[in-house]
């Protein structure tokens, strides 16, 4: 499991990056990591239910992707997306509304955890077939070629993806129409309970990316620049019409897979290992290391972050329900 | 008006769309240079270019997936699955993603595509290669079924497909291609569930679509020597289903008879045939006669295959039955 | 006899069908380690190694498909699909390949598997994750369709099915797996097309299967107290279609419903209405009333869910209309 | 479209086979264009129905790949199968009786042209679903592996099949299991219409291997003898544990996709140029100029094979259709 990249060109990046992007950087994940925190103490506390995958440990890879791309690309996720869709630019109070069910959800509480949408920042949703949403970006990609504009189709998936068929149907299908798709595989090294190297006959998943014809680079998803860095890369090769990338960033959940799993499948060896890693507290200590912020700002967007997620568990809760008369709508449009 | 054939009519449509809305484009197998392994396309490479008109590799769940995002980022495809039976590569894409997003991301999303796809037997095709799916389609809330007989149909009915926002469900019938009939000029678009009554009568309701409206017609004829006054009903689309129009019909005959391609058990018919007792029980004097494809896998031989499908013959034999 | 729950009557029936046979294997993905999604094969690999017991990647059109090449190279596989509505990408492989191979072969090559998922909603999942599908499988000659409502009949009709030659769909409920009941111990074979008058009435029939069998049992206690005095009957397969004891039951009672999960249009109440209908017509006082899901995705928040779904007061709503 | 590898290996295996397997192979190829000559005549007056793709051009990849293999070796087809299914041993009268539909065919008339069967020659089917019959080798790959057993099972599928999902998925399971197949990819430049090049975004279809950790070459389907050399090297490798193999067969169909395609997408020039590569006359010409054989005995096979088609096309047409009362029988397994 370890990462052979070494971290040159990402320490590299942190210097030519200014201070209000750093710290948007920093506080987006603190977002992420409180949102998850409160998300796991409300499932818990029975107010939020059904699936709930939690994205904590995993921040710098939304952040740094999402960070590197423009407000009118487009982001397809899976059903672990609440990271994704709130480094995109949702409102918190939405997302925890969706995750109680409440009409003021952001899928007005129709999708809940999995299936998170908001096409004013051009989050086009989390998928719950494994896979299922890879189809969707290479389309997204085609309406931007179509179009001629400007834009990316951004779609993250996990290591469980790439022994889906939908995997090499939507590289090859990218590649041959050059489309400007970046693929990014959160490589977490498990799906569920199944380590990697059981599910996919090649370990080092970027390499995958080679017959199609596309670049295919890892990452240190654990490190929000080298995320930053390779996606930028990424999307100025496809905003020029150089087609698509592939991207494996090496990342783990702290959590289990869900809300349910016990996680008895790693070993406390490993979590600690990671946990060490821990994206934010990484990112914390390079900016103090190099003086570009003091503790106290960060202290201090760690307080606004808890104070605006505490606003959106009391927004969610106050919500009211869907309507039971609306059951029936949108099923069609009307 | 015009004379033309099925095919001809769907390309006419294609062309009138492809003219009218520059966000719609076609893409399939074989759809470009090709022109369509039906020929359905043909010619429309030549006109709009490899832009609006895209040959796709064998890769039907991402074409299919691709289509979906392609709606949602604002275009209007028309996706070819160059026969039905290779539609259930991409059924995944069909009813977890077209049929749901719309509703399961709160009526913020939007999915205006069209699926267009031939199906049917009868040309000792096989197992494989034989299957009529709209049983499939039917059971999945959210999508648009669609499955036109005539060539009128097929012209209005694509058109207004590529005008409404559902995720839409085409079916072809590859046995009425060549198949001619008046098809108006330009502009001319026909209502989702709308039924068509082709023939009136008064002693039996003979519902059905696609091809089977033409085995249905003349079984209609043959009847009517033997003395039987039948009303035949096209339902030209299943979802939305005009199911009032064969009410109406069956409160006067009393009677009728689902004729259909497409395995009996749990095709259309059941669904039909279930709603017409639960609205019309009291109308009704004989049950409801089900003609289908029979419960096998489609045999290759052509004696065997002919006796699989539904014939003229079958439907005077339940006729019979219940007159 | 013990008392054992659904889940731990699968679990003691695959474990004697593993002892009893060697062909026999089990694959899918969580199987193993992870003792399946649901628990149901927990223990498994720690016996049987894990030749026997396969973990698999998310490739379910594929491991499908190689479960029916196993099928047809001797073996005896049982796939799960973690749950039905990843199915839906396997769907070519049931359709095309096992459900077609002994027809279009002339009756040379067999494939004798058995595809286990779990289905249904309830749990606030999602519209991609609270699908029953049994009706596309029911729509699919050379299929049996096998769907336990209780702890000894999962346990008989799996054995069954891993002892007869057809491919088998086997649909547990993601509900049930928590539900006790008597199981014989040891050898217990349920047969397939026997379906199971769980409570004799002669007002009304009640047919049902899976989950809503607890549901329509409920209603019918409710019923009783209402002075209607309910037969309950439960399917167990769909293919094969035990048609005659509903039919018997409703030649006393005059009156039925069928309630099921799985969207009402053109689900499985549809077939058997239609079924009623042609072979009770004379003896039904009443339309046979389908309870079943509503025709929507279904949605996360729990009341609309709940709502979506069919239960004991729509049941009872549905008996006050007919009886 | 040029072939880059040296024939040099080839050549040494011509040597180095003995005279009665090269007539083997020689009686083979012929016997199948013969069979396939005959198809297209019965087709054209109306004998034979429904779909029907012929093999004609590519009898080299079939022929030398299944000489390399044992009887009791699974074979997996697609819709253009004649020519497996009569390398594998199959009797040309249930062949050309099943093209014909009648009873005595060798899936009793059920299956027509697309769906040969035959479980004793261990033919186990030609699929019409492009790519659906990779997962099932995979499958009796993972059923050898079972029993234990030193057969392979050889899977048979054209360019068109590589876009398709189920080629990923089936080179994955059978690497990561390590099984026992042998993926060959019919190259013949075109699915239906459609160019190779059109259709996957990498040319050169035995790379796809490399990401599945497996060994790719490219051999020239048109000479028996390199096919069957490295089908020879795959089985070895298959047999001793070392897992699946994909090797790409660069061939060409000498007509249309089907009997109803007229071809207009190819040149008068590019047919040929390949018809001057045909793998009959090809060989015929090395055994000639080898000495390893005279004219006179070659002609006799032709004429024997010659006759066999014959007697076969009378078979079938002699043959009665399957009985209207068994049109129900084998749905299920009585
Ligand atoms: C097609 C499909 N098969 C199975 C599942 C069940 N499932 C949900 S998540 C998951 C594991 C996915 O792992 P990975 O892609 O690595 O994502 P991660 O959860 O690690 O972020 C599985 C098997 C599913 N949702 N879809
Ligand atoms: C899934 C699927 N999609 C489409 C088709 C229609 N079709 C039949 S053959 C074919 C081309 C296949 O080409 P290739 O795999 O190269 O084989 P070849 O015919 O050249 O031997 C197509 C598109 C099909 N049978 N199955
Ligand atoms: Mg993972
Ligand atoms: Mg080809």
């Amino acid at each position: 499991m370890a990462l052979e990249r070494d971290k040159h060109v990402a320490q590299h990046a942190l210097l030519t990056l200014d201070e209000a992007q750093l710290l948007a950087m920093y506080r987006k994940m603190s977002l992420i990591r409180r949102f998850e925190e409160k998300s796991a103490e409300m499932y818990t506390r029975g107010k939020i239910t059904g699936f709930c995958h939690l994205y904590a440990g995993e921040e710098a890879v939304a952040v740094g992707a999402i960070e590197a791309l423009y407000d009118k690309d487009y982001v397809v996720s899976t059903y672990r997306e609440h990271g994704h869709c709130l480094a995109k630019g949702a409102d918190p109070r939405a997302v925890m509304a969706e995750l109680f069910g409440k009409a003021t959800g952001i899928s007005h509480g129709r999708g809940g955890s999995m299936h998170l949408f908001d096409p004013d920042i051009r989050f086009m949703g989390g998928y719950a077939i494994v896979g299922g949403g890879l189809p969707l970006a290479v389309g997204l990609g085609l309406s931007i070629a179509y179009k001629e504009e400007p834009e990316v189709a951004c779609c993250f998936f996990g290591d469980g993806a790439l022994p889906q068929g939908a995997f090499h149907e939507s590289l090859n299908l990218a590649s041959l129409w050059k489309l400007p798709v970046i693929f990014i595989c959160e490589n977490n090294f498990y799906g569920m309970g199944t380590l990697v190297q059981n599910a996919i006959c090649q370990e080092e998943l970027y390499r995958f990316a080679e017959p199609y014809k596309m670049p295919g680079v890892r990452v240190d998803g654990m490190d929000v620049l080298d995320v930053y860095r390779a996606v930028t890369e990424a999307a100025a090769r496809a905003r020029e019409g150089d087609g698509p990338s592939l991207i494996e960033a090496v990342t783990y959940r702290f959590r289990g897979h869900s809300m349910s799993d016990p996680v008895e499948y790693r070993s406390k060896r490993e979590e600690r290992i990671w946990q060490e890693r821990d994206p934010i507290k990484n990112l914390r200590r390079r900016l103090l290391a190099e003086k570009r912020v003091s503790e106290a700002r960060l202290d201090q967007i760690d307080a606004e972050v808890g104070a605006v997620i505490d606003d959106a568990v009391k927004f969610a809760d106050e919500s009211p329900e869907p309507p039971l008369e609306e059951l029936a709508k949108n099923v069609y449009v009307e | 008006m015009s004379q033309i054939t099925y095919r001809e009519a769907l390309n006419q449509a294609l062309r009138e769309e492809l003219d009218r809305d520059e966000r719609i484009f076609i893409m399939g197998e074989e759809v470009g240079y090709f022109g369509g392994a039906f020929k359905v396309t043909d010619g429309l490479l030549a006109i709009y270019g490899e832009k609006r008109v895209r040959d796709t590799p064998i890769s039907e769940l991402t074409f299919v997936g691709a289509g979906i995002g392609a709606a949602m980022g604002g275009l209007r495809p028309i996706v070819e699955l160059m026969t039905v039976n290779f539609g259930l590569l991409a059924l995944d894409q069909i009813v977890n993603n077209a049929a749901k997003i719309h509703y399961m991301f709160g009526g913020k999303a939007k999915v205006p595509i069209v699926i267009r796809a031939p199906q049917g037997a009868g040309h000792q095709l096989g197992a494989q290669h034989s299957q009529n799916l709209e049983a499939y389609f039917m059971h999945c809330p959210g999508l648009r079924v669609v499955i036109p007989a005539t060539p009128a149909d097929a012209k209005g009915l694509l058109k207004t497909a590529l005008r409404q926002e559902d995720p839409v469900i085409f079916l072809e019938h590859e046995s009425l291609y060549h198949v001619k009939g008046e098809v108006p000029d330009g502009e001319h678009l026909v209502p989702f569930g709308k039924a068509n009554v082709l023939r009136e009568g008064k002693d039996l309701t003979l519902v059905s679509y696609s091809k089977c409206v033409y085995d249905t017609l003349a079984a209609a004829q043959e009847l009517e020597n033997m003395g039987t006054d039948a009303e035949v009903i096209d339902l030209r689309t299943l979802n939305p289903l005009d199911l009032d129009t064969v009410l109406e019909s069956v409160k006067k005959t009393g009677k009728a008879i689902v004729v259909y391609e497409g395995w009996r058990t749990g095709g259309a018919g059941a669904e039909i045939a279930a709603q017409l007792y639960e609205k019309a029980f009291d109308h009704l004097d004989a049950p409801v006669e089900r003609v289908a494809t029979m419960d096998t896998p489609m045999p290759y031989n052509a004696r065997l295959e002919k006796a699989a499908l539904p014939s003229p013959a079958d439907i005077i034999s339940a006729a019979e039955r219940i007159v």
